[in-house]
């Protein structure tokens, strides 16, 4: 049998498969680089990037839990001049699209950071992060509200024709009226799910395992949440998926898929192995070999 | 940086909470550098979850393509636990060599009066390794000072003698050597001036730093912190530094005493 | 050094120990009886009750997941009256509390089941679920609305003087608005939280696994989100709460106290070990003893 | 219903996918019924984190105080898998024997023409108690109909043969026994009229209910269905039924194949 067809597309943005290293989990593409060969996947998404450097939450930073990590790193990065101008050079030397994740403290802010990106060589795509959970201003105020998503949304829209993927969180009564909002506002794609808002605590020195008290959780714990909500936005918003949330195998991204996804991406799963995102592309390719079918477009449940 | 299932050729229970494992990989034994760390995966299943950081202990490279390397842990939770029932013969998938280890005469300027070890508890684990590259490949004098609860967690002694270093060894109930803390000892050594390389617990390596920073000393030591990547991808392991925020796993596990912002 | 104080009180309901078994995952308390020693735990939660006897969702029910579980039992029951005729007699036979867990079609319902069931005999308490995820008409809804919540709540203190427990789904944006609204209506304690929306795809099949396609994520998995809202929640009400939500060992149990609980429910761990409840109670006894902790009630943060 | 912690006596690869393990109880095994099973703990840790049901396979009491218990599984994924590598001399947390078993002559009428039992792949586990319980303590005549994809895949004709059983075989590819579905072997058996007992694939279990509801013959099916509890607490395992919804666990795994609501 011919080989099937992996080609994926969300929102303009062509990708040779439909897979790509989630933000905060593949740093700027040159740590893991001895052990994956960036030109395999679909697409690097880049830790998120604000306008100024940003030192991020003091340590403890991460927390292990049961089949998940709490992570409250806090959006550290080196700010959008650095990022363009140390870290860019060295993607570029690839060929896969850059997906650059940006996070403002307000709306306005989220246009300055589009604007800057737009039309530098080497971004193929902008994935707008109003869902992190990890800072205070901006962050997870945007994606819990429907009308800061669609102010953050259209002034992004408003100064760039890159592909715009908006990235949702979770920690929502109803992940469908967000989606719409975004929508509405002229995004080409949505990304969920981002960490849900979690916490431990140490019963020897009774206080939280995290400096930053909670944090983000990740990993295999929250996939059925995630794919949950990948399914109830795909039932009603017409834009291309990336879904994410605890995939480590093949297997977990085709449930994505199958759940209405067009893209996933694997975050936390690259820690524990770092070469999940190619070990996927195999499977998925397996999969659709074995059950007949030529092209991924065409999976549906 | 090299991603491999490694074989278990040997795995000692030394006491029931320390273990000694020794792993088949010539390509990280020619690679490695004292002070740098090995991240182990525990589980093929999903629990538990990340990897473990550990420091190499000893690295065996006797014959062209063979390779051997070693690592001494303590049993202090559920990874470790896992990891004590592993047998000889099993694979482990592990990532490594990983961070940057001691450096030997830094800054370019050569040691030469000898150099000063200092492990509290499982702390020694890097320091055998590294005492054998200074020894071995750089015919350094070397003292080392170790402490320990008492002496059932004295840890490595025998291996530091049979490499050729003057010990000297503190105990905190007394039940072997100086009944103490590790640190009474700083003051009897000499030449009080060698560069000093240390491991071993947080309040321990604190004490040290501003020990040293006091009379001027070199003083490297050994970090840990909560790790996921391991390679400086997820930022987790974050260290304040006067430089900013490091990362212990990639900037180090090892870093130079008087850059770390030591917490109260 | 003498025993420690467990002694708990929600809301006027009198505990030897902190320890209830969870609604939904202890029967009616005869399932497990040669197994654990009912007189030993804190409190019994009997399954979800309503009106009619209900007949629950199609098979498949339950899907295992990731240090977790998918149910979509639906709230199937005898109903309330089987259930005083039928079930209660054997529960009356034990020296320990019995909360009765109430779920209605809309608020008046709660009403009626609330008028039902004060004063009968052997019923110590109701926990008000407005939260349940699998029933279509009542069910989360409720949880996630604040005027449903005082509403229902509202209904049921009208009618009883029993210790008012009301059960809060974490299928929300902001738990403590919802959580303040209950206290508002006049409950007496609050119990959370209830499992998390979620969803398992079958890849060979391509069907969802449980045949009401989504079910609630219990388990492990979702501890570090229970544990939270529940501190979340202590911060800003003043009620006592049953924390709950993938607490499988007297460690598990203490964090839930330390973020503020004044009680825990055992949920899914009885599944795995069926003596889980009484292993807790045992493990924060011998912890707060090492600890010289002499009264629970004083273990803090 | 006993939770205890059981040791693994023995324990043998059949063949790749399927295992035989003997366990010590003699608390299950002078208490259990063909048709019953025991609901495992697969690990210590979270995952995979629910308990697995298996049917008693066979129990041994010979001597007072003594007892062993088998079970007879097929490696089929994560949880199978990890239980294949449980070695003898292991301990295992075991909740049982749970559920309703077989009934022989049922509804108090005794049978006396004999047994007619139909095992579909590893749907024979339970059906080689049951054959010992019926041959051995009813003195009663027993016909097994064995299925299997393939010769490789036929399990206990050894079991079933040293019983004393009449032994006919079905394969789906032919390499043993009639080529096709055990179900066709169903008008050869004599006499027609015996009570069935099976276990198996569902579609199998369907098909036998069928054509048994046609003839009016007495038939009970053992089912399987996800669980959680075992016990009848969480109404995970809920059945379709004219009665309404019963209970894998508690209310079977044995069931009447008349009073079963069978899906398409
Ligand atoms: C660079 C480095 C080198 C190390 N070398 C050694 C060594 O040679 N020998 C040795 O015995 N130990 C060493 N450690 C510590 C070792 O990694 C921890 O003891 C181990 O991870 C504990 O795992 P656990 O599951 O048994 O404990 P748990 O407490 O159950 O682990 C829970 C989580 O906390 C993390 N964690 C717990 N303690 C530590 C710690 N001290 N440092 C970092 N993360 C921790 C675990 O990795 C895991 O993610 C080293 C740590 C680092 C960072
Ligand atoms: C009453 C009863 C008796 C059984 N007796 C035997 C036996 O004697 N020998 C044998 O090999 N198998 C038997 N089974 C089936 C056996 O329980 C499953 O094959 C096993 O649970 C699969 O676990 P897994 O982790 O390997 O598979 P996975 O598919 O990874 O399991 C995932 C989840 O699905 C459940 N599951 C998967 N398949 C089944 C199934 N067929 N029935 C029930 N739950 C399932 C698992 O328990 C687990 O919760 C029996 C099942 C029941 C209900
Ligand atoms: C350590 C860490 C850092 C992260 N940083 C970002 C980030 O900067 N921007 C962002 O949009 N998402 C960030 N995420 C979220 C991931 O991109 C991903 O959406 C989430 O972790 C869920 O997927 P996973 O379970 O596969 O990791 C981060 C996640 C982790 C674990
Ligand atoms: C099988 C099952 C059935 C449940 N039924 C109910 C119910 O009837 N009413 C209710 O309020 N909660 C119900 N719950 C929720 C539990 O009481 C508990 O709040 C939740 O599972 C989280 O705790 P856990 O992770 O410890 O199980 C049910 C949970 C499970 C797993
Ligand atoms: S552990 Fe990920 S950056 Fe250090
Ligand atoms: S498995 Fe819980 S009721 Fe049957």
């Amino acid at each position: 049998m011919i080989k099937p067809n992996l080609e994926a597309n969300i929102g303009g943005l062509r990708m040779k498969n439909p897979v790509m290293v989630a933000s905060g989990t593949f740093g700027y593409g040159e740590e893991y680089g001895d052990l994956v060969d960036l030109n395999r996947l679909g697409a690097v998404v880049v830790k998120g990037i604000t306008l100024e450097p940003k030192e991020g939450c003091p340590p403890p930073r991460i927390v292990e839990t049961s089949c998940g990590m709490l992570n409250a790193v806090g959006l550290e990065n080196v700010g959008v001049k650095a990022f363009i101008k140390e870290r860019l050079p060295h993607l570029r030397g690839f060929d896969v699209p850059i997906i650059v994740n940006i996070n403002g403290k307000d709306a306005k802010e989220y246009g300055v950071l589009a604007k800057i990106l737009d039309g530098v060589e080497g971004i193929s795509g902008l994935e707008v992060n109003i869902s992190c959970p990890n800072v205070k201003a901006g962050g997870i105020y945007f994606g819990q509200d429907q009308a800061a998503t669609y102010e953050v949304v259209t002034r992004v829209r408003e100064v760039t024709n890159l592909p715009l993927i908006v990235k949702l969180t979770p920690n929502v009564t109803d992940i469908t009226l967000i989606a719409k909002e975004a929508a509405r506002a002229g995004a080409d794609g949505l990304s969920l799910i981002n960490t849900i808002l979690g916490m431990a605590i140490d019963i020897h020195t009774r206080r939280p395992k995290l400096a930053n008290i909670t944090g983000g959780l990740s990993g295999p714990a929250i996939k059925p949440i995630a794919l949950r909500m990948v399914w109830q936005v795909a039932q009603v918003v017409d834009l291309p998926i990336v879904g994410q949330g605890g995939i480590m195998t093949a297997e977990d991204a085709i449930e994505f898929i199958l759940a209405g996804a067009k893209a996933i991406a694997v975050g936390t799963a690259t820690f524990v192995n770092p070469k999940a995102s190619i070990e996927i592309i195999e499977g998925i390719e397996e999969y659709l070999l074995r059950e007949g079918i030529e092209d991924i477009n065409a999976l549906r449940m | 940086m090299i991603l491999s299932q490694i074989k278990v050729l040997d795995h000692q229970e030394i006491t029931p909470s320390y273990h000694r494992m020794v792993l088949e990989s010539p390509a990280i034994a020619r690679g490695a550098q004292p002070g740098q760390f090995l991240h182990i995966r525990i589980s093929d299943r999903h629990e538990p979850f990340l990897r473990r950081p550990f420091s190499i202990h000893r690295v065996r490279r006797e014959k062209e393509g063979q390779g051997e390397i070693e690592i001494l842990y303590e049993v202090v939770g559920r990874g470790t636990e896992f990891l004590s029932k592993r047998q000889q013969g099993e694979y482990l998938d592990i990532l490594g060599p990983l961070g940057n280890g001691f450096r030997i005469g830094s800054e370019g300027r050569r040691i030469e009066k000898g150099a000063l070890l200092i492990g509290g508890g499982i702390g020694v684990a890097p320091l055998v390794f590294l005492c054998e590259e200074l020894i071995t490949n750089h015919q350094l004098p070397v003292t080392v000072l170790l402490g320990a609860k008492s002496q059932d967690n004295l840890l490595c002694e025998e291996d530091f003698r049979k490499l050729g270093a003057l010990i000297k060894i503190a105990t905190e109930d007394g039940s072997c050597g100086h009944h103490g803390l590790v640190t009474d000892l700083l003051p009897t050594v000499s030449p009080p001036s060698s560069p000093i390389y240390t491991c071993g617990p947080y309040p321990m390596l604190k004490a040290i730093a501003r020990a040293t920073q006091e009379y001027h000393l070199s003083c490297q030591v050994s970090l840990e912190a909560h790790m996921a990547c391991g390679v400086g991808a997820c930022l987790g392991c974050g260290l304040k530094t006067r430089q900013g925020y490091k990362y212990v796993c990639k900037d180090g596990p090892v870093f130079d005493a008087c850059e770390v912002i030591w917490d109260d």
